[in-house]
């Protein structure tokens, strides 16, 4: 029951036993690298899973490879090409994000948290500002709230668009990724043309936003808006009637809902099995109230139900777009908050709906002007863990596709 | 901020508590202790006038004097975040029961939370090291883990330096630790 | 880059064992300054004068010293052979860079972004990203690393095949960037591996990454085949 | 001594190979010149006693020398089209619209260091790419290019082909399981698994030709669909034309069916472990296959060298040189001199300002251009082989960038599928094909 009994805890933790492993050392010299067990195994888990049976071997996926989205490591226990079992293995973009926002001016806390989700970045911001500003009790004026959500739903479009040509890229499709690198990069440009940045804006400000629409922004808005329904279904369309990449990913890392809620997921992953939980409606938190869309589900739960499901979100996103261009109010785009903030003690906690999930920020406060306890919550660290669940069985192959499906950012799991 | 729910959590759980129920915004806190986390976080879950079925967070907190976990629940039945914390957990050796029994999600979050703390969650069958490596020696989001002032001039820069020179032993007294106001 | 230190003293004899740059360490110290000759900037003092000085100012101050012979004057008449069979390598190798698929954080999606339809780094030659280190030429350290990586890397960066060239993408591999205080992360991979280009930025734009290839290939022509020992240290010196 | 080894050391690679070669150069030379001096007659008797095995040698040079040509150009023609599928320009830097980007390539890949991984085995890992590379080249022996134009007319030419396709796999598994990189061993695996169970559809696939045509020669085949565009076995054959074309891709390991290395799942399949020219040569044979599978595909099914429809206006050009007397060298003095003032003139024309002699070059190069073009436009007309090679090459590259194309479209099968497919569905549909052939043969045969 309890892990390690042998260990007195918790200030000596062995030291990593790899190094005066004599098998270490022997493979070392043959030039081998590769996923040494470690020795003692720590955990029960540890143990069960580095003891190999006969006809398996353990085979090292990552931290650099080309189809793990960054630095992901996975030890795959493998029998001939079917995968028994699997370890992923975190922490190789662990930047110590929490511990610098601790020792950070709250303005500053904001900045630091953009590379965590670097292909959605505003929605790192988002709950941290909104923590902030309950901290405060500041109110955010209307105008600032429409642009939060209009840069925001733009940004998930060029995330979602991203996560559905690396799938096809995973699966061996040269040519998707490019074309949706053209929709992320005419994103970006417009959002560059907003914030001043292009990938990490550091845009949203406690008790409002940067700046005020300017006509840059407006003018690449509208012309990428006259032909974006029409360039989203023509690259959607090069895969979704693909007969390899339906056959490759129906059925594949099947969820039901009872496991989903269990294994805390949450997003599209969440919404692909049939549980219509979204935070923009569960919770509110912004204008979201004030407009309309729909909370697209699906029932099947595998990586095909996921991949459809980002489509018909992009195509919702693209209506709340053109809803907030028409009822954006205008008026002020910062409240009235003094240079350097000292909220009251407290706590607060914010949760917005990014392209992944729940993105939560846990803020206390004590009075000072650094935050004593910053927390992120980030959805795909979450997801990785199914891995366990869903991929034995499967083959080598299988992997990259429900790795894709999945779609995770390391920066945002490794924070 | 939802009263009814504050009603039904005192109805419920008023002999668990350690606290009174606080509320401020659209979020409701209560306080227990270590030992009871299992029982209170089971019934939650399963009071068909609660009905807590969807873990949001859980954070550990080293408040300076003690350590703290902290759970955020959503439920359908509030427009509330509930937020359940742990208090009084010792700074030196530090135990809470593991909720893996009724979120498997939580077991990576556990993980977590001891590799930055060294909170032990007992029950959870994979308590590793899950960021940093795994002869790594301190733990970094503690309130003695001090940050340093320009990491390129400090000794020892290069791969691995922090553990060494910014463990808990090399470290000042604890005297200068942050100590929450906020409790 | 701006502020470079004295250079060392050059007018040393050569001896027959003294290699081209890293004969002391404070050369390996003083970087290798490539001129601009892409473009010119209106104040002629900024970046290197504009294309008037395309040659190579570091080695060319060694040429003029008359250490810029490997082998000085062993061969006589036949230092013809090494020298300009290697300039005629460089000009190949020029224009064939195959970077290595390694994409660490924020900065791999601008990486990539320059490979894609907008801004096509196919065009000079740089398009295959390998994905094994054995058939790669470049090391682009594209993000943030970290301690835990840091072993993985260096594994890569040995497992490429001579002659190869590294990159650093992003303020965090330059400088450390905004994890400068962070307890897990490197301040610059230079601290644990060699770097040719710097391209500084917060992620540095596709067009960034672009013109720092480019600098890369001038680096590349203007070595002339003369290759320093790669040594581990930070370019830029103490104090800035 | 050590001054020497040391000075030695640091030439180049080509500095060595010039040292080391120029020397043996002019001492084989003087050798070759004093030995035909004296004995030639008796060699030049022994060339005429055995033809077939000079043929041989010749044939064997010449296609080894051809390959590498052809690989660069499928590489060059890949890159380019695959960035204009992808909405990129693709290589414009090195050469004329970046066409020399594949020669520079190919040169880059010589000059990297080649080494042996510790705990491999080297000799298997130094003997595998060339298995690989000589089996492609190897099999073009057979391949009819034009009539009279082909290595060797084997009776069994076709069986010869597909003993050299599987060849292919000895040296992919030879790589894979030397290099001692797990990666490498699933990607020699899988191919041999690949390839073995695709050579059995391919092979079937064939019979039915193979009864058409009566015989197993390459070049009888291609013969036997000399006539119009109706005889080409395409149509006579159709089920059995689709069959090949798919088990080829799989023989080629193309997409989506290059599994052995998909670098978004094995990093580079048996190549991970391999570096500098041994890879080159992974990298050439590829393509060589490439051009190996359009060959063989297009000479089975779509009448090889045969021209699909007989040229409109017969020309008989009768230009006999050795008329013109004494005019010919008048001609050769003259028409060089004037071609080029008159071909120069334009450019400068154009712009006054340029300098006359660059005009001039411009004008010489024109004169060349058209120098070319005209003989080989005589050639076209008065060569039946120069007519064959045309449509030969045409048909080829035709389905070399039909791969190309399936190569920028498709995703990736899986291993299982992969399988499945040969053993469900190829398997059957050729045995079917087979078995609808020899009846329909019997019945017209009645």
């Amino acid at each position: 029951m309890t892990t390690r009994p042998e260990a007195p805890l918790p200030f000596d933790i062995p030291a990593h036993p790899s190094n005066d492993d004599p098998r270490v050392t022997l493979e070392e010299q043959l030039g081998v690298w590769e996923a040494v067990p470690p020795f003692p195994p720590q955990t029960e888990r540890e143990a069960e899973f580095y003891t190999l049976r006969d006809g398996e071997m353990l085979i090292n996926i990552g931290p650099h490879h080309p189809s793990t989205h960054g630095v992901l490591r996975v030890v795959m226990k493998i029998n001939g090409e079917q995968v028994v079992d699997l370890d992923p293995v975190l922490g190789y973009l662990h930047r110590g994000v929490e511990k610098i926002a601790e020792n950070a001016d709250y303005h500053q806390t904001i900045s630091h948290l953009d590379p965590l989700e670097y292909v959605a970045s505003l929605f790192c911001e988002w709950p941290a500002v909104i923590a902030y500003e309950k901290l405060l009790d500041c109110t955010v004026p209307r105008r600032a709230e429409y642009i939060r959500v209009l840069s925001g739903e733009l940004l998930r479009i060029s995330s979602h668009a991203l996560a559905l040509g690396f799938h096809a890229l995973d699966l061996g499709g040269l040519t998707p990724i490019l074309y949706s690198f053209i929709e992320r990069d005419e994103i970006v440009e417009m959002l560059a043309a907003l914030t001043g940045q292009r990938m990490l804006f550091n845009y949203f400000r406690i008790g409002g936003v940067n700046g005020d629409l300017n006509h840059e922004f407006m003018s690449r808005l509208g012309d990428w808006m006259s032909r974006a329904v029409g360039q989203v279904e023509a690259n959607m369309t090069l895969l979704n009637e693909n007969e390899i990449f339906v056959r490759r990913n129906r059925g594949l890392g099947t969820m039901d809902r009872e496991t989903a809620l269990r294994m805390c997921w949450s997003g599209p992953n969440l919404r692909a099995t049939g549980v219509p939980f979204d935070l923009r409606r569960a919770h509110p938190y912004s204008v979201y109230p004030e407009l309309d869309f729909d909370i697209p589900t699906r029932e099947e739960g595998d990586a095909l139900a996921r991949f459809l499901l980002r489509i018909d979100e992009v195509k919702q996103s693209l209506r709340i777009i053109d809803q907030c261009l028409h009822q954006m109010p205008d008026g002020p785009v910062m409240a009235k908050l003094p240079r350097l903030l000292r909220p009251r003690p407290g706590r607060a906690f914010a949760a917005i709906e990014s392209p992944r999930g729940e993105y939560g920020v846990y803020a206390i406060s004590d009075g000072t002007d650094q935050p004593f306890r910053f927390r992120i919550h980030d959805p795909s660290f979450l997801h990785l863990q199914a891995f366990n669940l869903l991929m034995p069985g499967n083959l080598i192959a299988d992997w990259m596709a429900l790795n894709a499906s999945l779609d995770p950012i390391m920066g945002g799991v490794d924070k | 901020m939802d009263p009814a729910l504050r009603r039904r959590l005192e109805g419920r759980l008023g002999d668990r508590m350690t606290g009174p129920v606080r509320q401020r915004h659209d979020e409701t806190e209560i306080r227990i202790g270590p030992a009871d986390v299992p029982e209170v976080l089971r019934a939650l879950y399963d009071e068909p006038d609660l009905r807590f079925r969807y873990l949001a967070d859980l954070a550990g907190v080293d408040t300076g004097t003690a350590m703290q976990v902290v759970y955020h629940l959503w439920s359908d039945t509030t427009p509330d975040w509930l937020r359940v914390i742990a208090d009084g957990l010792d700074r030196d050796a530090p135990r809470v029961p593991s909720i893996t029994f009724l979120w498997k999600g939580a077991e990576w979050m556990e993980r977590e939370a001891f590799d930055m703390f060294g909170i032990v969650f007992e029950g959870n069958r994979d308590l590793r090291r899950i960021y940093m490596p795994p002869d790594y020696r301190s733990f970094p989001l503690r309130k003695d883990f001090f940050l340093p002032d320009d990491a390129a001039r400090s000794p020892g820069a290069g791969i691995r330096q922090m553990e060494r020179s910014h463990s808990p032993r090399d470290a000042t007294s604890t005297t200068l630790v942050r100590r929450s106001k906020a409790g | 880059m701006a502020l470079t230190p004295e250079r060392p003293a050059l007018d040393t004899p050569a001896g027959p064992e003294r290699s081209l740059v890293g004969g002391d360490p404070s050369a390996v110290t003083t970087p290798i300054v490539v001129a601009n000759g892409l473009w010119s900037a209106d104040d002629p003092a900024a970046y290197g004068g504009g294309p008037a000085g395309l040659e190579n100012a570091h080695l060319a101050e060694i040429e003029r010293s008359g250490a810029a012979y490997r082998d000085d004057a062993r061969w006589g008449a036949l230092d013809v052979i090494p020298t300009k069979a290697d300039y005629l390598l460089d000009l190949i190798r020029m224009n064939s860079l195959w970077p290595l698929l390694s994409g660490l954080a924020c900065c791999a999606f601008e990486m990539m972004s320059s490979a894609t339809s907008k801004n096509d780094i196919d065009r000079w030659g740089m398009f295959p990203f390998r994905a094994s280190p054995r058939q790669a030429d470049v090391l682009i350290v594209a993000g943030t690393l970290t301690t835990k990586m840091a072993g993985p890397l260096l594994r890569l960066w040995e497992q490429m095949p001579e002659p190869k060239w590294s990159v650093a993408m992003g303020d965090c591999t330059c400088s450390g960037g905004r994890y400068k205080r962070s307890y897990a992360t490197i301040q610059g991979i230079d601290r644990i591996m060699p770097v040719d280009v710097y391209v500084p930025g917060c992620p540095p734009r596709p067009e960034g990454l672009i013109y720092g290839m480019m600098k890369l290939q001038q680096l590349v022509k203007a070595r002339r085949g003369q290759w320093d020992e790669r040594r581990v240290g930070p370019s830029v010196p103490e104090g800035i | 001594m050590t001054a020497m080894t040391r000075a030695w050391s640091r030439v180049s690679i080509v500095g060595k190979a010039i040292l080391i070669g120029v020397p043996a150069l002019i001492v084989v030379s003087i050798a070759a010149v004093v030995g035909l001096v004296i004995l030639g007659p008796a060699a030049l008797d022994f060339l005429a006693a055995n033809l077939p095995l000079v043929r041989f040698v010749v044939a064997v040079t010449a296609i080894l020398l051809m390959t590498v040509p052809s690989a660069f150009l499928i590489i060059y023609m890949e890159m380019k089209v695959i960035a204009l599928m992808n909405l990129r320009i693709g290589p414009d830097r090195v050469g004329p619209y970046g066409s020399l980007l594949s020669v520079i390539h190919g040169l880059k890949v010589l000059m990297k260091e080649d080494f042996t991984p510790t705990g491999a085995d080297p000799i298997v890992f130094t003997w595998a790419p060339v298995v690989v590379y000589m089996a492609a080249v190897f099999s073009l022996l057979v391949i009819p290019f034009a009539p009279g134009l082909f290595g060797q007319d084997l009776n069994v030419g076709l069986l010869y082909f597909f003993a050299m396709g599987g060849l292919t796999v000895v040296g992919l598994l030879m790589g894979g399981w030397s290099s001692f990189n797990k990666y490498s061993l699933l990607g020699g695996l899988r191919s041999a698994a690949q390839v073995v169970s695709y050579e059995i559809p391919l092979t079937l696939s064939v019979v039915g030709v193979i009864l058409l045509a009566g015989t197993m020669s390459v070049n009888g085949i291609v013969l036997a669909q000399s006539g119009s565009v109706l005889d080409w076995f395409i149509f006579k054959q159709p089920l059995a034309a689709l069959i090949f074309f798919i088990a080829a891709t799989a023989e080629a390991n193309r997409t989506p069916f290059d599994l052995t290395e998909a670098d978004s799942e094995i990093v580079a399949g048996f190549a991970t472990e391999y570096s500098g020219m041994r890879f080159g040569f992974f990298f050439f044979a590829e393509y060589v296959n490439v051009f190996i599978v359009s060959a063989i595909f297009v000479s089975l099914f779509f009448g090889g060298w045969t021209s699909p429809f007989d040229w409109p206006f017969p020309v008989a050009l009768a230009l006999d040189p050795g008329s013109l007397g004494i005019g010919l060298l008048l001609l050769l003095a003259v028409v060089p001199v004037v071609g080029t003032l008159v071909l120069g003139a334009p450019f400068w024309l154009a712009r006054p300002d340029r300098p006359t002699w660059e005009a001039l070059v411009l004008g010489f190069i024109a004169f060349n251009l058209v120098a070319v073009a005209v003989i080989l436009g005589w050639a076209f007309i008065s060569f039946d082989w120069a007519i064959g090679l045309a449509w030969f090459m045409l048909k080829t590259y035709l389905f070399v960038f039909t791969f190309v194309w399936m190569r920028g479209t498709l995703p990736r099968v899986r291993i299982d599928q992969l399988m499945g497919f040969a053993w469900k569905w190829l398997l059957p549909a050729a045995l079917l094909n087979l078995f609808v052939t020899a009846a329909a043969i019997v019945v017209v045969a009645r």
